[in-house]
């Protein structure tokens, strides 16, 4: 099977001079699921980025699958994004409209039947801890609440990939666990999973592959069974 | 905490539905998105309205001038002045005689005691005609053409008892800059009107989308089409459109109204019945339906602009 | 990463010097804040602009007209129809006598031969006219009025040379019909646009607040007060103001120097020398001043509207 | 001395009706610096927010110093603000100034001249890392350096109290701990810090006093001495 995706020396400068990625190259296996980490500042989420298209490289190839990135322009970058399920560091929540909705989005934008796609969300929302509070606005939950809403939207299309950006900043240990938990279910169903984050402990107790950045370079890419050694 | 999620299987692509499914919400969306808003809407559907009424109630203003400078045209008549020795029972049979003829319409006797009278009415010379020892006035035919004026008058001028055939070409002339004028006063504010409702519509639907940038750019992010963010403003701006070109209809009736009684008094003093026309059914509708599209062209055309903007990765 | 932080002592209040640093950081901030979106701001200006313009020029329409019925009303005269036996050095000897009276601004003697060349032109019968055997007309004696125009004629006619003294009811009547008319028109226009600037400005400056909402709730929450939040507003509607009020001006000379020339066509066919008359440099500099004080006042109207709505605390 | 600030029998109903603070009494002393914990939706950030009056509460009084917070209204509000530096849990930077004037706004507010704000600035940028970052805008930084420019924004004006609203959410290990580190000089200025966070392990290394919130109520109240016992 061919990779999810690929990194190819790929260079990201930022307009302003700052140079975010270096050189970067790695590969994500279909059904692997794997952590980037890195110091504030180190290029994760511009990494993520490049994935679901807000950036665009300098240099270097992101592959999706067969599709080289770079050839995906207008309309096409839509489409690509229905593909990758995101989880914004910043949630990214539409403000006046309610939790059910805003996790409904992703499939109302792939035109799934309002009956089934209310039916699904409900799913997520218990699976989340959040089943009571589908009809509350965003600005009505506390930030934990937030971040899950915004996790809930991104797994509940089943994309091939889910690109998780600090996923559990606001979220107490034993949520993040089970949010982690939750990630790692994700492989099953064929969804890869990329996730972005600072917090060393939960993604040593994980045993999945570790990518490290620093500056924007690739400086590690530790396999599962080295992780103890660390 | 471990049931899968999976149940209906999400489909690659929309299904064809969806795309309609889409439509009917963003109609009932935008439109409950104004509802939310009352003041804030009615703000903006005032100004529109305001913006619609004005080149529209110019429009009205230069239709019921140019109705009004109708009448009056084809009313124009030619008079035909009789030598002075034509006997009184042949200017009568003159008149029955030139009624017949099939270019035309019809004709009024004026002996010269009825001449004398207008002529009096009509410079304000009153007394001093008085004072005319005998009246030296010629009978005169006024006639109505039926066809064309000047080969009438032609024909006419040929009658062994006309002295004179005669237009009124110096009122003519001064009606004529009246109207000139008029027409150039109603570009001018055309041009400046229009300017104003094209300006207002743009900016509201403008600075609505800015109020929305970050909602709008979480549904790129999410992989919505362009189609898909473009909908519900196309839709808003089509109701602001539809409520503002009523409202506009609304506002024009009230200023005819305003206006039926002076214009009626005046028109009086001129012995005429001419009174103000509005909008008929089928241009109210029309008046309508240009204005929903307006706003819906309007909503299109900003909403394509921050679509163009916010592309940053297509450098 | 430990060295401490304090060097200048925080003070608990604002010293007095900072609230003038913010009003003229306000005002170039403001103003960069326009320039940096040129577009948007033109867009805002343009709509502002228009809106004051129209009011505007009808303002200017109805003054020209007035100044011109106040030309009118000067020149009406009087008019002394002489007995009809008056011989010619009499009236002539009349006329210079009666102008030297002090209540007498000029006289004008018209011969017989002159008003029947008049009344030629006036009446358009020209070549019936003509067929008069002999004139009939007396000498008529036209009194421009220095003082009461009602008393003058009074004392004019019991001069024995006088047969009649007339006044042109009719043609006033109908001028008089003309102004109500126009009066009315500029009533309901004045009343839509001024309600349309009204809306305009309020407008603009709303959804411009809407636009920076967050931005406005941080401040509030690090403790500015309403003033440090109001300035730059206020600052923001009084440049939009300006600039609307210069355009509005820019706009009205435009449509003026559209409108010389068919202006002065008309004039010149009822024989005035008429022309166009602009805003004085004094009201011109109103006008602005007036649109940056509208301005303000729609934006501090608009942002006290957004601090109350925006304190859920005071409940 | 009379604690800075004071809470009895504290309540707080959102308007849905959700109970997010439940008879919460507690004291804090001046000079003092504490911890908050509890789950997502504990009420934590709603604990913050009546401190520095987004919030009020339903029933029970917090007092400041001597003030009766019910009794600040209308333009008083914002002088109480400008004595309580705030780093909120999303951030809240003003998106189109640079990193340098989002700093300098409490100091602006306080009327403070140009000059020595700038200096001021400069020195706090220099010590959260950030010094080369004074001139770009809050959109141009990655979560934690937007994360560290909020911090800075709270403590440059050295308010009476710092509560600090999950402030490591977005930061790397180290970081964190330097932060901490960074609170924890603070009392020595006169300063007394509340800090809300689910990160047990920084709270539990840092040996201060932690206030347990669950499900709205202040279930335990610790001790530094006794946190090696939990
Ligand atoms: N739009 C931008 N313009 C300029 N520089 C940027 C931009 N976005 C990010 N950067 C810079 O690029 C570097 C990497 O940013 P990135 O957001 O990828 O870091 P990160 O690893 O996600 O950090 P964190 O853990 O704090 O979120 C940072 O130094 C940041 O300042
Ligand atoms: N404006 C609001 N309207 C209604 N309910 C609210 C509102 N704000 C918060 N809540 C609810 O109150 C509870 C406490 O919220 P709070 O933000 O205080 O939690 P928290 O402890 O800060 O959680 P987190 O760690 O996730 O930030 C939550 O269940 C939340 O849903
Ligand atoms: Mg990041
Ligand atoms: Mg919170």
């Amino acid at each position: 099977m061919p990779p999810v995706l690929r990194f190819d020396n790929v260079c990201k400068q930022y307009p302003g001079g700052h140079v975010a990625l270096q050189d970067v190259s790695f590969s994500v296996d279909a059904g692997e699921m794997l952590f980037v980490t890195g110091h504030s500042g180190a290029g994760k989420s511009t990494l993520l980025k490049l994935i679901h298209l807000s950036e665009r490289p300098n240099r270097g190839a992101v592959l999706f699958g067969e599709r080289n990135l770079l050839k995906v322009r207008g309309g096409r970058v839509a489409l690509h994004r229905r593909e990758v399920g995101v989880v914004f560091q910043d949630h990214r929540l539409l403000a006046d409209r309610s939790v059910h909705d805003n996790i409904a989005l992703p499939l109302v934008l792939r035109g799934m039947r309002r009956g089934d796609a209310a039916r699904r969300v409900r799913s997520v929302l218990e699976r989340l801890g959040l089943g009571a509070r589908g009809n509350a606005l965003p600005g009505e939950l506390s930030a934990g609440e937030q971040q899950r809403v915004g996790i809930a939207r991104a797994v509940v299309a089943e994309p091939r990939l889910l690109v998780a950006d600090e996923p559990t900043g606001n979220l107490d240990p034993t949520l993040a666990a089970e949010i982690m938990d939750l990630f790692a279910s994700l492989p099953e169903q064929g969804t890869s999973v990329l996730v972005a984050s600072h917090d060393l402990g939960l993604v040593k107790r994980m045993k999945k592959r570790v990518l490290v950045l620093d500056h924007g370079q690739l400086a590690d890419d530790i396999a599962p069974e080295d992780l103890a050694d660390e | 905490m471990n049931e899968p999620i999976a149940r209906a299987k999400v489909p690659a692509r929309s299904r064809p539905g969806a795309w309609l499914d889409h439509h009917a919400y963003s109609v009932v969306a935008s439109l409950g998105r104004l509802l939310r808003r009352p003041w804030s809407t009615a703000l903006t559907v005032g100004v529109m309205a305001v913006a619609l009424a004005l080149p529209l109630g110019l429009w009205l203003v230069l239709a019921n001038v140019e109705r009004f400078a109708g009448d009056v045209q084809a009313s124009r008549q030619l008079s035909i002045f009789l030598k002075q020795d034509t006997a009184d029972a042949r200017a009568a049979e003159l008149a029955a005689e030139l009624g017949r003829r099939a270019d035309i319409g019809g004709v009024e006797h004026r002996s010269p005691a009825q001449g004398l009278e207008e002529l009096r009415e009509r410079s304000g010379l009153d007394e001093a005609i008085d004072m005319l020892g005998e009246n030296p006035l010629p009978h005169v035919l006024i006639v109505t053409p039926a066809g064309d004026e000047a080969l009438l008058a032609d024909s006419l001028r040929t009658l062994p008892e006309a002295e004179l055939v005669q237009h009124d070409a110096g009122w003519r002339q001064r009606l004529d800059g009246w109207l000139r004028f008029g027409g150039r006063v109603a570009w001018v504010l055309a041009a400046l009107l229009g300017l104003g409702a094209l300006l207002v519509v743009g900016n509201t639907v403008r600075l609505d989308i800015q109020s929305r940038r970050e909602e709008l750019g979480v549904l790129q992010l999410l992989g919505a089409s362009d189609g898909f963010i473009r909908r519900p403003f196309l839709y808003l701006g089509a109701w602001y459109g539809l409520a503002a070109g009523a409202l506009a209809l609304g506002l024009l009736a009230v200023a005819g109204a305003a206006l039926r009684l002076p214009l009626a008094d005046l028109a009086a003093s001129y012995g005429s019945g001419f009174a103000l026309q509005g909008f008929t059914p089928r241009q109210a509708l029309a008046v309508v339906a240009g204005a929903t599209v307006l706003g819906w062209l309007g909503a299109g055309a900003v909403t394509g602009h921050f679509l163009r903007q916010t592309r940053p990765t297509e450098t």
